[in-house]
């Protein structure tokens, strides 16, 4: 309480000067986009499953997981192998982490998603079952503990355009690589032959088979698509967070609320959702604990998904 | 009688699914198993109440709950409220002990004690009376449930993001019961409660009497569960479920009808919450997440969800399972409970019930043949609603 | 213009997705026990008209009025209680339940949450159903799960359910389709007697089924009136001709 | 892990029939399990009709005691390192000839992080299992749910976490330090040596690090001279982003950042810290610190060193302490898991504490003369361990709390502590101190 009192009154510029406040603003309107940042690195892929085919991926999270973990496996390699790649190793995990996670995203898609598209609220009981697969998977493999990738030095550390701000440089990292995969993305799905299929896929099914889009194809490589997306999040997370075999639970609710406060289907949606919850989030932690924080943004969000269903971009088309 | 016959056992096939039930629960395993693992299995029933509830909510109607841990939270820690405070009250009797070393301000909750709350907090005072507390045990959750549902299906939130909606519910709930420590007793939850109007809880007599309590709980849901989907309002439910549309344009309110058995629901897994903390002896917000929360949409599935006796079996095989596997082989389990839950989704969606009903008959069919001319074994073993 | 015996009133009825304009300013009055059919091509805006006066789609701009009740803004429940009822384009039924239970459930008694769980199945009831049953020529088929139905009957089960409740107005989508030519005949002859005493506002494509139904007729075209009259002036109508009927 | 089963009769068909299902399959990890032909050398002097007058499941070659940690869930990285000390113990207690000549069998359990099946183990293990004692749990929450079962059913638990007092029960050993044990006399230090008059306060949400600061905070205001309180914030358990507290520390300048923190959450929290420019050495070139009481070498090593060099943690025991005790400790905490860690293990402050658990209770029962909960209880105060890598322990005679030094370690690049300052005493534990309510 009496932090929140200090914490007002400093604001209100006693006995803290312009300068020092001036520099918080900006550090705590960075902070606001790294947490941005890793919302809408979660939710990117998801909104490409959920929203493009309906599906809930409960075992989002895990996915993620998976290309923490080939990120830290690279580290490892690097470290006990070549120690002189251990600068530039982070860039190639980015890119392993797509394929494996998208690999086995491709896997379970034949294996399972596929025999359940006309139950949307099963793939949801189903993907929660591979969940638990996955994460046993991962503490078998990699140990319970939690563990992290060694960084190399140029990601470590902030620097400092002016006196009194400090950029985290993996919050720099972290905003670009999702910048960059987001336009990867919307490049990929408005601009592309592989796009318009999906796009087609998504609106009719029966038609987009009958003109001779392999519709089944699509589905799985738009699902592996969303997977490897989760992969290349989880490898941009091991910049600030550790893993461990469950941290994808740590983030599936997050996820979803993005995906569905957004409105499922549009990935300007994502973007704005993001981008709103993140803003919320990071400015109610500084001005009031972290856990109202998180406490209030639910309430919101719950409550304006309650007054606008159809999430914050929807098309309007006859039912 | 007839009548009675048909709503509330579901006539022959149902009946028989009903004493089989009662039997086992009744005679079979407490003859069969010691105290300890008994207790255990009153623990998983109480969950069972949540399988049954959502077998009307989501089999039936058609609406999933991600967010059911919530209710049977809130019934939990209504019952816990009033044990600790009965706790509380008969410490000071016991002067002397380690406990009222601990204590400032004897009488209250020793949590609160803990977090230098001097005064019972005014949304206590009604856990004092036991027939306040059972009222609001009830009374809370259905008007959370009430204000939940009107808000969501008046605007015609459904399907998954109906599930999503309830699950962000409990989790915001979740981080509210544990950061108010001095009110809920945080992530500790409410523990050390003893005594019930004096009764005490602990001993090995009063758990097989709660036992039986809970089963007797529980057949009283299945009954009242049949008898209520035996009515019109049942049939909507399933209408609602599969034509939404038709049911609003035969001149229902859709949204109330999905209101109302969201609100059954809701009571009836409060007062599986409550019978939780009875079996078990404490309240945890551990509990009120959204992991058991997915869990109880498992035993649902895997029961079948469209069986309200189902539901019960799909409750005590998953759990006896984890309970099971978690002694015997911890690493194991993971991979062959979530290897049940794909299985279940994707060849048996009936779950439990439905390969009952779909190869049960047959099988009965042909044992019968095979000893026509012996005297009748006992009945398979039906799962019907 | 006033026409105090008109029992359906849509006047300046608009509705835009994003927009396009499906509805564009229909204006349309249906008279007590008439059997109004709108005939036009694909995407003339037929069903949505349909979908905004039983409350479906709710509509940008203009008025709906039934029997001097304001519509406009009515949830669909409470339409349909002021007596409107709607029929579907493929059959919307109950599958998993009985064609008794699916004629009950219509039924308007115990409409409400509560009223439901303490419904009962009471001899006029049954009665009603009976009566319904015979007028929909399924009386024989009453046990039967509504699903195993073959897809006419479905039809007439609907058309069934909405005459439980004793409608003022019918609005039918495509009551005939796919059914064989038996079917159409026993359609037709169902819709006249059932028109007994209410008016209905049918969409149809079968011309020859229109023929033997329709008192009058609306042509839809991009979402506006193209024409209105007797099916005979209609046939005549050289803009009917080029958009709709053709050569 | 083989887990040693005890072949407890049961009734009841069905979990006959499932324990001879898990029997076959658990031949194989009872390979690696104790043979029964030992010999006790001591049965004479300690007859099992007198050692064991309540139906332990003790006999004359063994005895049998509980393990209940988190071996699935998200605990389980916290308490992997309290299994395995204890064991350590176990082994080498048997190594020595067991307890009263009795060799000690293990009933493990998993808690599965999860509450109520730590107390749907602790029955089993107290009911069923009839377990000579259990060393387990690590959340006050865990301990909290099967306290009342101990006291019911009188088992004993030996506890190993430092943790926020207000409790002492006849039921339990606590072996971790209570609060006091380990705030006070750190931010003593901070004070004195460092000269630190503002402090921040962090922590996870939940009643340890609240009841931590509640009594750092008592002590900062009224027992230091001029120093304050300049914030209090909690996160919740497992979050990962604390941008935005880091901003508000930085805006507040403290001295001391005093940080309670615990598990998954402290891997981003001192990640954050560094990219954010705060690090060991920039708070130092301020004569500013980061204090830790919840960081030991266990969440190092998952945390990296190069992110937390240079903060100083108060702790009882950190894994360089030079004493002969500990050096033996740490190499045969290495001999044994080996192929685990390849002699690189990190032992943190509570798996030390662990440690001790089994050692205290063989004390006790020699001392007692008898494996009977009531006696151990009552011949628990006193008792000294020696031989503990901490240094020397000794049971409180009232509150069942050790007597033990607090110490300060900083941080080091590779993932140990540099033990800078001990308290010259052994600090009396006080799990309800006066003037701290």
């Amino acid at each position: 309480m009496t932090a929140k009192i200090t914490l007002i009154l400093l604001l209100a510029g006693l006995g803290y000067s312009w300068e020092e406040i001036k520099g918080i603003a900006i550090m705590q309107g960075f902070a606001g986009l790294n947490l941005f940042a890793i919302f809408l690195l979660m939710a990117l892929g998801l909104s490409v499953i959920f929203g493009q085919m309906k599906v809930i991926n409960m075992a989002h999270g895990e996915f993620m997981t998976m290309g923490a973990y080939t990120t830290v496996l690279l580290s490892w390699l690097c470290e006990t192998h070549a120690p002189g790649l251990l600068t530039w190793y982070f860039p190639v995990a980015m890119v392993a982490a797509f394929f494996v996670a998208g690999a086995v995203g491709f896997l379970t898609e034949w294996a399972i998603i596929r025999h359940l598209y006309k139950r949307p609220l099963d793939t949801l009981l189903a993907t929660w079952g591979l969940s638990m697969i996955f994460q046993e998977a991962f503490r078998q493999i990699a140990g319970a503990r939690e563990t992290s990738a060694t960084m190399p030095e140029w990601l470590m550390g902030s620097f400092q355009p002016f006196e009194g701000v400090d950029i985290p440089i993996n919050g720099v990292f972290l905003l670009s690589a999702c910048l960059v995969l987001t336009g990867l993305v919307v490049a990929n799905l408005y601009y592309t032959r592989t796009g318009l299929r999906v796009r087609a896929t998504v609106l009719n099914r029966d038609m987009a088979g009958a003109v001779g889009i392999n519709t089944t194809m699509t589905d799985r490589m738009t699902f592996a698509l969303g997977c490897g997306i989760a992969g290349v999040a989880g490898c941009a997370f091991t910049t600030v967070g550790s893993i461990s075999p469950s941290a994808g639970g740590l983030y599936i609710v997050d996820t979803f609320m993005v995906v569905v406060f957004g409105g499922a289907g549009s990935i300007v949606g994502t973007i704005l959702a993001a981008f709103g919850i993140a803003q919320a989030q990071s400015v109610l932690e500084f001005f009031l604990s972290g856990v109202l924080a998180k406490v209030f943004v639910l309430g919101a969000v719950v409550v304006i998904l309650m007054i606008r269903p159809q999430g914050l971009i929807a098309s309007k088309i006859r039912k | 009688m007839n009548s009675f016959y048909r709503s509330f056992l579901g006539g022959r096939s149902g009946t028989v699914g009903l004493v089989v039930l009662s039997l086992l629960l009744l005679v079979v395993l407490p003859l069969s198993i010691d105290a300890f693992r008994l207790n255990m299995m009153g623990k998983y029933l109480s969950l069972a109440f949540v399988a049954i509830a959502l077998v009307m909510c989501w089999g039936y109607g058609g609406i999933m709950s991600l967010g059911q841990g919530l209710f049977w939270g809130l019934g939990g820690y209504c019952m816990a409220a009033f044990l600790k405070l009965e706790a509380a009250a008969n410490i000071a009797k016991e002067a002397g002990t380690d406990q009222i070393q601990a204590l400032t301000t004897v009488g209250i909750p020793d949590f609160m004690d803990w977090n230098q709350i001097t005064e019972l907090p005014w949304f206590w005072y009604p856990f004092k009376s036991f027939p306040l507390t059972l009222a609001l045990m009830i009374v809370i959750p259905t008007v959370i449930a009430y204000i939940v549902g009107v808000a969501m299906f008046k605007r015609r939130v459904g399907g998954v993001y109906f599930a999503i909606i309830t699950q962000a519910l409990c989790w915001a709930m979740e981080i509210l019961f544990v950061t108010r420590q001095g009110w809920t007793g945080g992530i500790n939850g409410i523990t050390d409660l003893r005594t019930l109007l004096g009764w005490d809880i602990r001993t090995p007599d009063a758990q097989m009497t709660i036992y039986f309590l809970t089963c007797i709980g529980i057949i009283g849901c299945i009954l009242f569960g049949r008898w209520l989907l035996n009515t019109k309002f049942g049939r909507l439910l399933l209408a609602v479920r599969d034509m939404e549309d038709r049911v609003r344009f035969s001149g229902y309110d859709v949204a109330n009808i999905k209101t109302m058995v969201f609100c059954i629901a809701a009571a009836m897994s409060s007062i599986g919450g409550a019978f939780f903390v009875l079996n078990v002896g404490f309240m945890s917000p551990k509990l009120v997440t959204i992991e058991p929360s997915i869990y109880m949409v498992i035993f649902c599935a895997v029961g079948g969800r469209m069986s309200l006796i189902g539901a019960v079996y799909g409750t005590l095989i998953v759990s006896f399972g984890r309970t099971f596997f978690s002694e015997e082989f911890p690493a194991l389990w993971y991979f062959l409970m979530g290897s049940v839950f794909i299985l279940v989704t994707m060849v048996f969606p009936e779950g439990l019930a439905g390969a009952v009903n779909r190869f049960g008959p047959p099988l009965w069919n042909k044992i019968a043949r095979l000893w026509r001319k012996k005297p009748p074994a006992a009945p398979a073993e039906e799962v019907k609603p | 213009m006033i026409y105090p015996h008109f029992a359906l009133e849509l006047e300046e009825l608009t509705v835009s997705f994003d927009g396009f304009k499906a509805v564009n300013g229909v204006t349309l009055y249906v008279a007590k026990d008439e059997l109004r059919v709108i005939i036009g091509p694909n995407g003339a805006g037929k069903t949505t008209l349909l979908d905004l006066i039983c409350g479906r789609t709710k509509p940008t701009d203009g008025k709906i009025t039934f029997m001097d009740k304001v519509l406009t803004r009515l949830p669909e429940q409470e339409i349909v209680r002021a007596g409107v009822v709607r029929k579907f384009q493929t059959p919307s039924i109950y599958p998993k339940i009985s064609v008794f239970e699916n004629l009950e459930l219509s039924h308007p008694k115990g409409r409400t949450a509560i009223g439901a769980i303490f419904f009962r199945r009471t001899p006029d009831v049954v009665e009603r159903i009976h009566m319904v049953a015979e007028q929909i020529f399924l009386k024989d088929l009453l046990n039967k799960e509504a699903e195993q139905l073959s897809h006419g009957q479905k039809q007439w089960l609907e058309i069934g359910m909405l005459l439980m409740a004793d409608p003022q107005l019918l609005l039918l989508d495509e009551p005939v389709a796919g059914m064989s030519v038996r079917e159409r005949e026993q359609t037709a002859e169902l819709l006249r007697s059932i028109c007994k005493g209410r008016s209905a506002v049918v969409i149809e494509h079968d011309m020859k089924f229109v023929r033997r139904i329709a008192d009058k007729v609306t042509v839809m075209h991009q979402g506006k009136v193209l024409a209105e009259g007797h099916m005979d002036d209609i046939e005549k109508d050289p803009r009917v001709v080029e958009v709709y009927l053709g050569h | 892990m083989s887990i040693t089963t005890t072949s407890t009769p049961r009734t009841g068909m069905l979990s006959r029939v499932l324990r001879s299902i898990a029997a076959t399959c658990a031949v194989i990890g009872s390979a690696a399990a104790m043979e029964d032909g030992w010999a006790n050398p001591v049965l004479d002097k300690f007859p099992t009709a007198t050692v064991n007058t309540t139906g332990l499941a003790t006999g004359d070659h063994w005895v049998t005691v509980g393990q209940l940690h988190s071996v699935t869930g998200t605990m389980a990285i916290s308490e992997t390192g309290s299994v395995e000390a204890e064991r350590l113990a176990i082994k080498q207690i048997n190594d020595m000839g067991g307890v009263l000549g009795r060799k000690i069998k293990i009933v493990q359990e998993d808690g599965a992080s999860d509450w109520p099946t730590f107390a749907e183990k602790a029955k089993k293990l107290l009911i069923k299992d009839k377990v000579g004692t259990v060393f387990g749990c690590w959340t006050s929450a865990s301990r909290k749910a099967v306290l009342p079962i101990f006291e019911k059913e009188n088992g004993m638990l030996y506890y190993p976490t430092f943790y926020e007092g207000l409790e002492a029960s006849k039921n339990v050993i606590y072996t971790g330090q209570e609060a006091t044990q380990q705030i006070l006399w750190g931010l003593d230090w901070a004070h004195k040596e460092k000269g630190a008059k503002t402090f921040f306060l962090i922590g996870s949400d939940y009643i340890w690090p609240r009841t931590s600061n509640k009594i750092a905070r008592i002590h900062i205001e009224k027992k230091l001279q001029g120093c304050k309180v300049v914030g209090e914030e909690y996160y919740p358990l497992g979050h990962t982003n604390f941008n935005s507290l880091i901003n508000k520390v930085k805006l507040a300048k403290p001295d001391v950042i005093y940080s309670v923190v615990v598990g998954g959450s402290n891997v981003a929290w001192y990640k954050q810290l560094k990219a954010a420019g705060i690090t060991g050495a920039s708070l130092e070139k301020d004569k500013r610190l980061l204090l830790t009481i919840s960081t030991t070498e266990d969440e190092v090593r998952g945390i990296g060193g190069e992110n937390v060099e240079g903060f100083f943690a108060c702790m009882k025991y950190f894994q360089s302490l030079p004493n002969e005790n500990n050096i033996k400790f740490v190499a045969a905490f290495n001999e044994m898991y080996k192929d685990k860690y390849s002699g690189k293990a990190s032992i943190g402050d509570v798996t030390q504490a662990a440690y001790l658990g089994p050692w205290l209770w063989k004390a006790t029962v020699e001392k007692a003369g008898s494996f009977d909960i009531s006696k151990i209880s009552a011949a628990s105060g006193g008792i000294e361990y020696k031989e503990a890598p901490e240094g020397y322990v000794r049971i409180h005679d009232k509150n069942n709390h050790l007597w033990s030094k607090a110490r300060l370690g900083k941080m080091r690049l590779d993932g140990q502590f540099d033990v800078i300052a001990e308290s010259p005493e052994l600090i009396e534990p006080n799990p309800y101190p006066e003037g701290y309510k």
